[in-house]
């Protein structure tokens, strides 16, 4: 049993500190009074490819050695902490693959790693990927995409509404799910990757959302939208292979819980501007105060811990989808008491709208939301511990 | 014997104020926050109505219905928006200060000129710090948020006195978390000479429950509203098969929220009732204002919940709803003042607690 | 608007509480301590009678105004508080024809109500009705009943297994649910009266509970019990004609929200003792136990409302479900609360397993489970609320 | 880097223990609460397999394998009947005390009597108010409730010391809430002369935290038996056609069950390995305790729902997992002493709040 993190992610923690202070928060706080996404051009995002960020896990590396490549759950939920901690908005902002990579490393060719990943080796410029799963009238009922793929020669035909897709007008490329055949549920499913300019990608909107401003939520419209057959991640012999794998590909998630490990970090953002602000105004020592105090502190606790376990089983390729789902259904509600907390100690301060716990009381409700409402995950849990059969309500 | 019917008059009063509160301002209320002013017709209309002279003296103009018709007519404007309420209002809470401390002579002296301008208001804040310092008659001092873009007269009370400013006033616009329809700003005092000023603990608990039921009054409203809301989304959406409302664990939460604002709202209907009894219900309204803040966190954000990715957009108002709540808990010293009050005869009483007005003299 | 008791109420509430301080819970300690139902041959029971208790509400009147029989729920659910203040299980223990009563007066005919029911008007010596409607297996899917009856000539032959029956072993007769068809549902269901005695009704087991002990929660068994055919309660036309009936019974409930009632009467008397406690250890004014104790009376003064407003539906004969099963799914929570910080500031005191609150913490549980638990409550109100259908889980 | 993995020695006791406590104490556990004692076979067997020793000096026989392996052992125990363990345990928590703040040799005096003597027990209670006083050395004053039925030793905690006594212990038997396998009793002391006496702030702090440990695993243990126990019931019994443990509602309870026993889990070990590596813990100890608390409130009442009618009854064993729970809930001082603890560097430190071991160096 350890539970500290290793040499290398406390520098990674170090490093993704200063940024935080320097540059993530700020940005952050900027978005959020303009009430706007932080724009592409933005001097902050070229600063941070000059720092060498925005790049792909990929190496370059052959397929065979791919398991080395994504082992480091713990460290990278380490980091998504931190940077949420100072800005959870603009994390998600930042240049890169963004969750467009996992399923290019994960199914892809290598032909296609080469062609969509290589750009991100380089630093030339920031670049982004994104990912499209979601649709206007689905949210978490993921078995319900209806946008749809149908083959014409060599290339395929994509149709459909997405929504809710991270940086998608900014982006080189998207990773957008379609369905071949919608009464096939999950089997039905294929990833393209679309590039930007394809005639039939359009209609670009960028969401209006209550917090988390820095970066765009976007949906946009798929319209006889003509993709080549090479842009089928991984080629249609991955999906005939599919169905073996299924269960080892579905038994350990470290998606949940760095979802979950963000929202510790804002609500430990929370926590130190309201205990700050408590010490101020000398209300510290208040029992009723340092009551409420200790208790979001101990859910903080719990959250991390949580998600600890489950990435580190991750780590280890052993199952942890029930682990999994119980840091993320846990998490996102430890971190609101903790923002509802601190505006409760405001008091009049948090009423005026430009307190950064204010902010934070409006960020912190999407992350019970995002990757599985918690009533999702307890689904997911229940499955495994009960045998919740997928059917009934 | 015991009885929850309305009066035909009042149950008459509520539907003139439910078909206004959502025709007029539900309807509209994204445009109401983006303008942080409920403009000069919807203020005619609302005075012609007399929706915000319910309790008044008649010397007012007023319909002196007592504090339940006030509860009742407050939980529908909330339900409309509870900023505009606020700026629908010209005296709102800051009247029962000034009754209470000052007696009805003085609150018809005050009111009457913020009456008779269209526009005019009268604001109301709890000082227990206190924020503001009073030398030779004049007071100084900064206050980080009023839901007003302004105030003509200003109503501070302080825990065991009042006084009332009406010049020196000076208002910087800030956002605003909540409430934007009444607008926000931050409020300072500079030398502002006071005009009236009172000393006395029983009507200062007095003013402050009246006060803390005004609000509370607002959340029942913001809350009925946030739950009716998200339970329409769920019954329309549909996830896995059937609309989400016939999940059993989002049905069952839906049950929990129809009882959160049910509670609140007797808890309100009570303290009012009691208000018009002549009790001076100090714990009561206190309670009923405690029981609304904690229930507004549990309602609000599940009304989100049930939204899911939706909820977080501003295309849907129940971000709002939230954020209308909270800043609602916010207001007259907040919920840890409120629980002091509501709690206070616990500590001093000796014998069996009752529960109800009268309740030792049943048996 | 009018939130207090009438005169007659307030009259019959001084006599309960006079009744409870010298009688009722005096028993009900030491029927805990001797951890057994205090035995129908007490005195206690005597007293009760000779105080003119345990007699049927029925006056012999012809059923046309049987309305005005039962129109006055608000005031024996006040009454039911306050002797459930006093104890809940010696309440229960109280000579009458109990739960029996109300089939026979809304269900029986006039025949019917004058052989079991006219016992119960004079006052001789305490006499027990009873009823049974759960089974070993069933619990709160009341429509799951197995019990049998068969028609057999003139009589009916009964055969199952009944639990959890107030008082069974000592009544003269108990009202008994069966089915003639379990494939039919509720629509096959049958209440008969069994009088005590009847071959074939046997088995007697009181059942061993944490708390309530005053009063004998008792198992039984049916073997081919014969029982003539006049004690099929309303005569087989009652059946034939109840479907359409059916909507107008189901509409006002006054039972949950008396048990309801009864909830908050135990969470009043812990909330009472755990005041005086603190009163007497000097920590009133500690803020945490303030706060707390100010929570549990905001709680318990809510439940009291939904259960006052749920009664005057009923007596209003408004449709009251929703409310009726709001004020049930609420009321026992925050009698727990009550019960369990009074637990919790007896401290070492509590663990004595002698104080009135360590009792009361043992009793308050059954609430929340008679006459349909939290979770059937909400599902009663989730119909009615968003339409939930009968089917799905 | 962060890691969960037991040793493969700590996952060997843990077996040990597991098999031993559903096979010796959960098996027969209405028949400990019946007698009020665990007897001397199964006094004898435990004393064989050393569960008592894991965390003990080897001058005293114990296995020194620190606070985790103890936490690991008293959670399989506490699954096992709680009141059981610490009957099972000669020295229990109060060898915490005399180590702190006597140190080893007074452990090693103290504690060999008590250890030889099968049945002889050492008893820790937390004297806060405080009840005992002192006169000449000796001790006089009642305590209401002490989970035991034999005392040997006695050792008494306040805030800033400690002290031991051996004579002049009476005990009255009471029918006691829970925990009654330990036995129940009041107890006094009637002049009971001193025989160790001890001063330090330090000491005491870390004395408490390790005695709050003690406890919060055994809860740990008993909230775990509780969830495993309605769940499987859950899976057993059918109503409306399936599985109740298959209606949504009752499946996410379950869910958010097992997470309220992981969350304690992850806090005692995580509470545990501080200590193990140094760290005085004190708040990451009272922590620990509290989050049990609030969880045994959550878990237990809800387990016993998941019974229906059947929970009530003592057929089963949720009714006495409630019980248990709420008893071990009561004992050092209460879970407000802990929460004070767990919050009390909130009010001294600055900067950051850190939620893990070490953070502040991370970065």
């Amino acid at each position: 049993m350890d539970l500290r993190p290793d040499d290398a992610t406390r520098e990674r923690l170090a490093q993704a500190r200063t940024l935080g202070r320097e540059l993530i928060r700020p940005v952050g706080l900027e978005a959020d009074r303009l009430g706007r996404p932080t724009p592409p051009d933005h001097p902050f995002f070229e600063q941070l490819v000059r720092l060498g960020l925005g790049r792909t896990r990929w190496t370059g590396e052959p397929p065979k050695k791919r398991a080395a490549v994504v082992g480091n759950a713990r460290g990278m939920l380490c980091v998504a902490e931190e940077l949420s901690y100072w800005d959870r908005g603009v994390a998600v902002s930042f240049p890169g693959p963004g969750l467009g990579e996992p399923p290019l490393l994960s199914m892809g060719t290598d032909e296609q790693r080469e062609r969509f990943l290589t750009p991100f080796r380089g630093s030339d410029r920031p670049r982004w990927g994104s990912f499209a799963m979601t649709e206007p009238g689905a949210g978490s009922d993921v078995a319900g995409i209806r946008a749809s793929a149908r083959r014409d020669g060599d290339t395929w035909i994509l149709d459909g509404d997405k929504s809710f897709a991270a940086n998608a007008s900014r982006a080189d490329w998207i990773v957008v799910w379609v369905t071949v055949d919608a009464s096939l549920g999950r089997e039905g499913h294929r990833a393209f990757v679309v590039e930007q300019g394809t005639p039939g990608l359009g209609g670009f909107h960028v969401e209006r959302k209550m917090g988390l401003k820095a970066y765009e939520s976007t949906s946009f419209t798929l319209r006889e939208c003509r993709v080549p057959a090479a842009n089928l991640i991984g080629g249609e012999e991955h999906y005939a292979r599919r169905a073996g794998f299924k269960g080892a590909m579905q038994s350990f998630n470290a998606t949940r819980p760095t979802i979950a490990a963000m929202a510790v970090g804002i609500g430990r953002s929370a926590l130190d501007e309201a205990a700050a602000f408590a010490r101020e105004a000398g209300v510290l020592r208040d029992v009723r105060v340092r009551d409420r105090l200790e208790r979001v502190r101990r859910r903080l606790r719990v959250a991390r811990l949580l998600c600890w376990r489950a990435a580190w089983l991750a780590d280890h390729r052993q199952p942890n989808v029930m682990e999994a789902s119980m840091s993320k259904a846990f998490a996102p509600t430890a971190a609101f008491e903790a923002a509802s907390l601190g505006m409760e100690l405001l008091g009049m301060e948090g009423g005026r709208g430009d307190h950064l716990i204010e902010k934070l009381f409006r960020d912190v409700k999407a992350m019970d939301i995002v990757e599985g409402t918690g009533q999702i995950q307890r689904l997911l849990m229940a499955r495994k511990l009960v045998g919740l059969p997928r059917d009934p309500a | 014997m015991i009885d929850f019917t309305l009066s035909p008059e009042l149950t008459l009063l509520q539907s003139t104020a439910r078909e206004l509160a959502r025709d007029r301002l539900a309807a509209v209320e994204r445009r109401l926050e983006a303008d942080r002013d409920v403009g000069d017709e919807l203020r005619r209309l609302f005075d012609e109505v007399g929706l915000a002279r319910v309790e008044l003296p008649e010397a007012l103009g007023g319909a002196e219905l007592g504090a339940l018709a006030r509860a009742v007519v407050l939980e529908e404007l909330g339900a409309g928006d509870p900023g505009a309420a606020l700026a629908l209002d010209p005296l709102g809470p800051a009247a029962y200060v000034v009754q209470e401390l000052g007696g009805s002579e003085a609150l018809t002296a005050l009111a009457k000129p913020i009456l008779a301008e269209p526009g005019a208001r009268a604001l109301l804040v709890h000082d227990h710090r206190p924020r503001f310092h009073e030398s030779g008659g004049t007071v100084q001092g900064q206050f980080p948020w009023v839901p007003a873009d302004r105030v003509d007269l200003l109503v501070v009370l302080e825990m065991e006195r009042a006084y009332v400013v009406r010049e020196g006033i000076h208002l910087e616009p800030v956002r605003g978390a909540g409430l934007r329809a009444a607008g926000a700003s931050e409020l300072r005092l500079d030398g502002a000479p006071i005009v009236e000023s009172w000393v006395s603990t029983p009507a200062t608990l007095q003013a402050h429950a009246r006060g803390r039921l005004y609000v509370a009054s607002l959340l029942v409203g913001v809350l009925r509203r946030a739950y009716e809301y998200s339970r329409d989304y769920a019954l329309e959406r549909v996830a896995f098969g059937r609309p989400i409302a016939h999940h059993q664990s989002l049905a069952f939460l839906i049950a929990d929220m129809a009882t959160a604002v049910d509670g609140c709202r007797m808890l309100v209907h009570e303290a009012a009732w009691r208000l018009d009894q002549g009790d001076p219900a100090v714990e009561a309204c206190a309670g009923a204002f405690v029981e609304c803040c904690e229930q507004a966190m549990f309602v609000t954000p599940n009304a989100l919940q049930l939204l899911g990715g939706h909820g977080f957009m501003l295309d849907h108002p129940v971000e709002k709803f939230m954020r209308d709540a909270r800043a609602l808990t916010l207001l007259l010293g907040g919920v840890d003042a409120a629980r002091e009050e509501s709690g206070r005869d616990l500590g001093e009483r000796d014998g069996p607690v009752a529960l109800t007005l009268g309740e030792s003299s049943w048996t």
